[in-house]
């Protein structure tokens, strides 16, 4: 390799200009939002203010607001928020670690997917009421029990996206990944799996979703006395709408800005997907 | 009283025990070897209602525990702790009767119902605003909970002594959840009556609300039960009951009315008027069973009506999943008359 | 770097000394074109002040370096990019958006992955503009594939093409619509020598039939002078007009009688060519040594 | 156009052969299922008979059998599967046939994502039991609150799923899309959503996951007295262990058909995703 | 077809008749290759009995119409698809599945999308196979990238680069590894004459160099004869070896001096080439003509 070709240096002041990424785009995102959000909880507090639904059910926002802010205030909140937000996290890291490979197995292996399906289907449309007092009888109330709920919960949707986005793989990527000496988990781990990244990412997502009811599940029938469960069951048992409603609006929060963080890290991961939206 | 099936060998022991039943007063020991007692129990209750946690708060806070050499009782707070009870990892349950016997028959384990928890049941139909009398029901829709439920049946039985007859005159809906959420029905108008609980009078009542039938009945609704305790160390079942009954005569004392109340929220329940109104009657001595005993008849009606909703399994007799002994003695250490009478099981 | 010097070579004009009597169909007026890279926040120009007038009717060829901007130009056109400076206008217009008038063939073919042959060529047919009647629709799909050699095919999904059969699925799919203007971006690039030769003739015969203006990316030097009215050279990146080269041969090119390719008209156009765009390498090369 | 190229006719006998496909794969998967589920249920009875799990709780593979059929036989079971079914299917068809729209546009339209996003995102991660109440109070006790609650389960992942796919369309399609005169809603049709087909799918087989959840809850709670939720209920209550689990099983097999039937549809909608599995 | 003048034409020779003394690097052996079509139960036979022996360090051109089987038979060598009958052998042993001694620009390239251009280059370094230490694979890549033309687009995403610079980064990648075999599927079909020229004689020192063996798939006829050996000639499908030409030429033949374009010989080949493949495209006229 002795001579060669140059393409123009790059360098070249002619051709790369250097520009503003104006900031706006981000203020106004955060704009929408926020406009957004003013207009969902004012239409609450109208509706709620017009009596339309009974009070009991459905309390002002600033009741709710009030709510949110004296949990927080006299510390009953918080501690039971920490308590869900460390299990959940937990249990959504495991369901991570077991979903994935499993998923993309699946995908990759008929065998494994006609072997596997069935179970994975039935459990993911279980109900997880009714495997409470199966997992309560064999692991008791520890808080293993709770991670469970939460695994179960948060473990198959993840595992049933991740096998469909492996039918997606481009197969000549794999035959690169091949040629290049790749070895079978190298494969995986280095074509498959960023491939199929934003079906991770949306079966993450789902699993999220999931396993926060799952959670909440645990904490209302599982008897730890603690947890946003806990809180809410409370709530429900004292007629104290604003208070139930803080907690559900805790939990939303957690659900939306666990998910903006997946999408924060698939932007990271994936900074070629820069597709221009319509 | 023959035993059925007493099957495991852990139901063994206090199964045997329960037959040659003590024939006499002096048959019952009426002391409690402090050094067989466990030092910590963990128990679990149904409800997070302040009524089911407040006999264990009461003797922990009046030092009753620490006289029995129990030092500390967990309580969890749990939808249905039968299964927790039989896996192993609660040691003493307060739950339905009738579910805790049928579930003893089935599952074939050491699970004994032990002693009496509320001995009333409150049937009442609490209904919206603008009904006033049973004539007013004509056409309505009311609900008693999921059909084919005890709760349906006794309203049904309420309706008709009341002259209303169910299904034509009123419209009856099945509906799941507790008591609670029928109360927010009725305040919302989703439905115009349905069965509600004592405490929720009040709360019905501001809406503009009221109860339009009620009635108590003497059952053996609910009660403690124990499983592998009952073989482990029985000294701990006595030394529970002792405790927690000494603390009940406490509470059903309405003299003690505020001093229990105030104990309650200053553990973290919120007691608003409303439960507070319901306190003389929730826990007056025969509905919150002061001695924590009752009557075999109640307890032989109850079981066959459940019998009747098949929530227990036919031909169950009761007297095969009971034990009293711990509650013999625990009677006689508080100076309470034996109730059931010795013999009479 | 040259350029003065082939400002004068023969059959050489430049594109803004250009005025033709005709109203041009297609007219870049110093369009600078660039791609915004928000992770280093610069900004790649592919086109620098480019100006050209393209008459309804002619055959344009494009060649250049790889990475010049070719893509891009065409797809000024085609309205997929916006241009930072200067504007495109085709009959006057300024381009907003695609349009049906302007059919295209992709570098990289863009073909449906779940449509067959037949359905994928029909689905230039099929949509709200350029609709053509159901009818008609078998029997053109059936005439551009047999156009280009793929009749048996039909029911085939792309990924069962070799890549050669690929691209002809695109090039029939754009000359199915007949539209007005024709973007063909490097289209018989993956084809062999003969059947590319055979489609060249096609095309010129289906021009001379339909009167379609046509702009043509190409590699190939001989084949941007047998096809082009017009070819334009265009610099490495950032990419100018280097020149803009009359192909005065006769038409029709590929007739059996007719032998351009060894006339020596023919010969002077490919070695002029031939140094322009060796120029241009040579720059770069010369570039890259002092860097 | 007039002479043409042709490529070799494609009839000759020479290139084309005649393959008998044989059957033996299909066999091979339905042997394979058998298999699996035999085995499955043996380990399930053998566990059982060993009374490693009281049988309260976890009865004999047999006895739910016997359970099963008893119930079909009596009549007892099939009012309330053919009732959750029905429903079931309304329910679900109604998810797709809001979520898909949805979900394209929220994948494609960064505004429409980022108001609709915290909504959707909540409402997925909100446990249905908390909604019951509120549902019935505004519903009342009729059909159409046990069809809101599957929609409810069902519309989000579905959503979900398809705002993500969206996202990995390759913008050359939509250009191609574009410039064959395709208008907005032909894009959406024509190009995004078969591209994004996988996704959809699999969104709906979570919906489907989901929403057979939210029946269940819907039929517990709602109060309707039928279907398979009141099976459940009833088997609970009466501590009939055999049929609850036949009653899960149910569930499971309804799930695992659905989704396999969209599995099938899919392979019909799709066949060019032929991807050899590794 | 003329198939029987065609053997005896100047420097033609059979692969049958062909028995090296030196074992063959890559040997095949009557193999037939196809694919099958599930929904329509047919299979599609894309070569049939093709026998060939690549020497170690040959570089050897194939050339055929479109769709003839070219990229199924430099996959067959690959080991992605395997023959339905005869067999595909390297160093004698029977091809299974991939190996890193056989590198390969794919037609398509087969970059990874969220790979940079210098990581998805990186990549063929990196792997369990043909690992190259950490500390050479930065200097390695800058090297192909360099001889690639690349060099300031080490960051950029492939969507991010035209596509005569996305192949030419499918080129790198194939020589960063420096493979025994390099498998090349029109690995120039995108890039422009100028930059294909220089590449050309990039590639024909490189070989001098580490003395790879090469399997090249092309479509210029004039860029076969420059870099082979030998060429294979296949027929339109189902494809069989047609002709197999050796090119005796002296080499280096992209040397500054050397005028290798201009030999007579070299006119020889190439118009035996042509009319070779005429012939191919000829006959399939007549065919479609008469059908
Ligand atoms: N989507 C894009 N984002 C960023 N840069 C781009 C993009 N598309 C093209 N470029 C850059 O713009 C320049 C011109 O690209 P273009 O595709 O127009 O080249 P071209 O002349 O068509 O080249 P080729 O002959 O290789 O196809 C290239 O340097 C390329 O890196
Ligand atoms: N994956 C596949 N499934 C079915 N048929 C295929 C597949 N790949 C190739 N073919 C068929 O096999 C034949 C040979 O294809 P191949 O890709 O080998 O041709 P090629 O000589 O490389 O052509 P080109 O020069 O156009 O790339 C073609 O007719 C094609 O239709
Ligand atoms: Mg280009
Ligand atoms: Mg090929």
């Amino acid at each position: 390799m002795t001579e060669t070709i140059q393409s123009p240096a790059r360098t070249d002041g002619q051709q790369i200009e250097t520009i503003e990424v104006s900031k706006f785009a981000r203020f106004k995102s955060v704009g929408i939002t926020v406009v957004n959000l003013t207009i969902f909880f004012t239409i609450w507090e109208l509706v709620a203010r017009a009596e339309v639904i009974n009070s009991l059910f459905f309390p002002r926002a600033t009741d709710m607001f009030a709510a949110l802010f004296n949990g927080f205030a006299d510390g009953t909140i918080w501690p039971q928020l920490s308590h869900s937000l460390t299990n959940f996290l937990i249990g959504l890291a495991i369901s991570a670690v077991i979903g994935i490979p499993v998923g993309l197995l699946m995908g990759a292996s008929k065998v494994a997917d006609l072997i596997l399906s069935p179970y994975v289907w039935a459990m993911t449309s279980l109900p997880r009421v009714a495997l409470i007092p199966l997992l309560i009888l064999i692991m008791g109330f520890g808080n293993s029990m709770q991670l469970t709920i939460i695994v179960l919960s948060a473990v198959f949707p993840i595992m049933v996206n991740c096998m469909a986005g492996v039918k997606t793989v481009e197969p000549s990527l794999v035959r690169a990944g091949v040629v290049f000496g790749a070895s079978r988990p190298q494969i995986y781990l280095k074509v498959i799996l960023p491939y199929t990244l934003p079906f991770v990412i949306s079966g993450v997502n789902q699993g999220i979703a999931r396993g926060l009811v799952g959670m909440l599940i645990g904490e209302l029938l599982g008897g730890g006395g603690n947890g946003l469960g806990f809180l809410l069951d409370r709530a429900g048992e004292q007629f104290d709408a604003p208070m139930l409603y803080a907690t559900l609006i805790l939990l939303a929060v957690m659900s939306v800005g666990l998910v903006q963080a997946m999408r924060w890290l698939e932007q990271r991961a994936a900074p070629w997907r820069d597709i221009s939206r319509a | 009283a023959c035993g059925g099936g007493g099957g495991g060998g852990g139901a063994a022991a206090p199964n045997a025990a329960n037959k040659s039943a003590p024939a006499s007063a002096e048959d019952i020991d009426a002391t409690i070897d402090t050094s067989k007692v466990k030092h910590t129990l963990v128990v679990g209750v149904d409800n997070p209602y302040y009524l089911f946690h407040e006999d264990i708060l009461v003797a922990q806070e009046k030092g009753y525990f620490k006289e029995v050499g129990i030092d500390n009782v967990e309580i969890k707070t749990i939808e249905d702790p039968l299964p927790a009870l039989i896996g192993g990892s609660l040691d003493m349950a307060l739950y339905d009767s009738d579910t805790t016997i049928a579930a003893a028959k089935k599952s074939n384990t050491g699970v004994r119902f032990l002693s009496v928890y509320l001995g009333g049941e409150a049937n009442i139909l609490g209904v919206g605003k603008g009904i006033n009398t049973a004539a007013d029901l004509k056409g309505k829709t009311i609900t008693g909970g999921q059909f084919n439920s005890r709760n349906d049946a006794i309203l049904r039985e309420l309706l008709v002594k009341n002259g209303v007859t169910p299904d034509t005159d009123v419209k009856i809906v099945s509906t799941g959840g507790q008591s609670n959420e029928r109360l927010q029905s009725v305040i919302a108008g989703v439905v115009d009556g349905a069965s509600l609980q004592l405490r929720h009078r009040e709360v019905l009542e501001k809406a503009g609300g009221k109860f339009l039938f009620e009635e108590t009945r003497r059952v053996p609704q609910n009660g403690w039960a124990a499983n592998k305790l009952l073989t482990e160390s029985p000294e701990t079942v006595t030394a529970f009951l002792t405790a927690t009954l000494k603390a009940r005569q406490f509470i059903t004392n309405q003299a003690n009315k505020d001093a229990v109340l105030a104990l309650m929220v200053q553990k973290g329940f919120d007691v608003p008027p409303e439960f507070a109104d319901a306190y003389s009657a929730e826990n007056a001595p025969d509905y919150h069973v002061a001695d924590g005993g009752f009557d075999p008849a109640d307890m032989d009606k109850f079981i066959q009506d459940q019998i009747g909703f098949k929530s227990v399994p036919e031909g169950t007799d009761w007297r095969a999943y009971t034990y009293l002994e711990p509650l013999w003695r625990a009677q006689k250490i508080l100076g309470l008359p034996f109730r059931p009478a010795l013999g009479n099981v | 770097m040259g350029q003065v010097e082939a400002r004068s070579a023969p059959g050489a004009q430049h594109a803004a000394d250009e005025r033709p009597s005709e109203p041009a169909l297609i007219e870049a007026a110093h369009v600078t074109a660039g791609y915004d890279n928000r992770r280093e926040h610069t900004r790649l120009i592919a086109l620098r002040d480019v100006s050209l007038q393209v008459r309804r009717g002619e055959f344009l060829a494009i060649v250049g370096p790889s990475g010049c901007g070719k893509t891009t130009f065409i797809n000024l056109i085609a309205g997929f990019v916006k241009p930072l400076e200067g504007s495109v206008r085709v009959r006057g217009e300024e381009v907003t958006g695609p349009g049906a008038d302007r059919a295209m063939v992709f570098q990289d073919y863009a073909l449906l992955p779940w449509r067959t042959v037949e359905r994928n060529i029909r689905f230039a047919m099929e949509n709200r503009r350029g609709h053509v009647p159901k009818a008609e629709q078998a029997e053109r799909a059936a005439r551009a594939l047999r156009l280009v050699g793929l009749t048996g095919f039909e029911k085939s999904y792309p990924h069962e093409l070799s890549g050669g059969m690929r691209q002809r699925v695109g090039i029939a799919r754009a000359l199915v619509t007949e539209p007005e203007i024709l973007l063909m971006d490097e289209p018989f690039g993956a084809v062999d020598a003969m059947t590319r030769e055979a489609m060249q003739a096609e095309l010129e015969k289906i021009i001379a039939e339909t009167r379609q203006t046509v702009v043509f990316i190409t590699h190939s030097i001989d084949e941007a002078i047998l096809l082009a009215d017009r070819i334009v050279v265009i610099s490495k990146r950032p990419g100018t007009i280097r020149e803009v080269i009359d192909v005065d041969l006769p038409r029709p090119r590929f007739d059996e009688q007719s032998d351009v390719q060894r006339s020596p008209r023919f010969g002077e156009i490919r070695s002029h060519l031939w140094s322009l765009l060796a120029d241009e390498a040579l720059g770069a090369k010369q570039e890259g040594a002092t860097r």
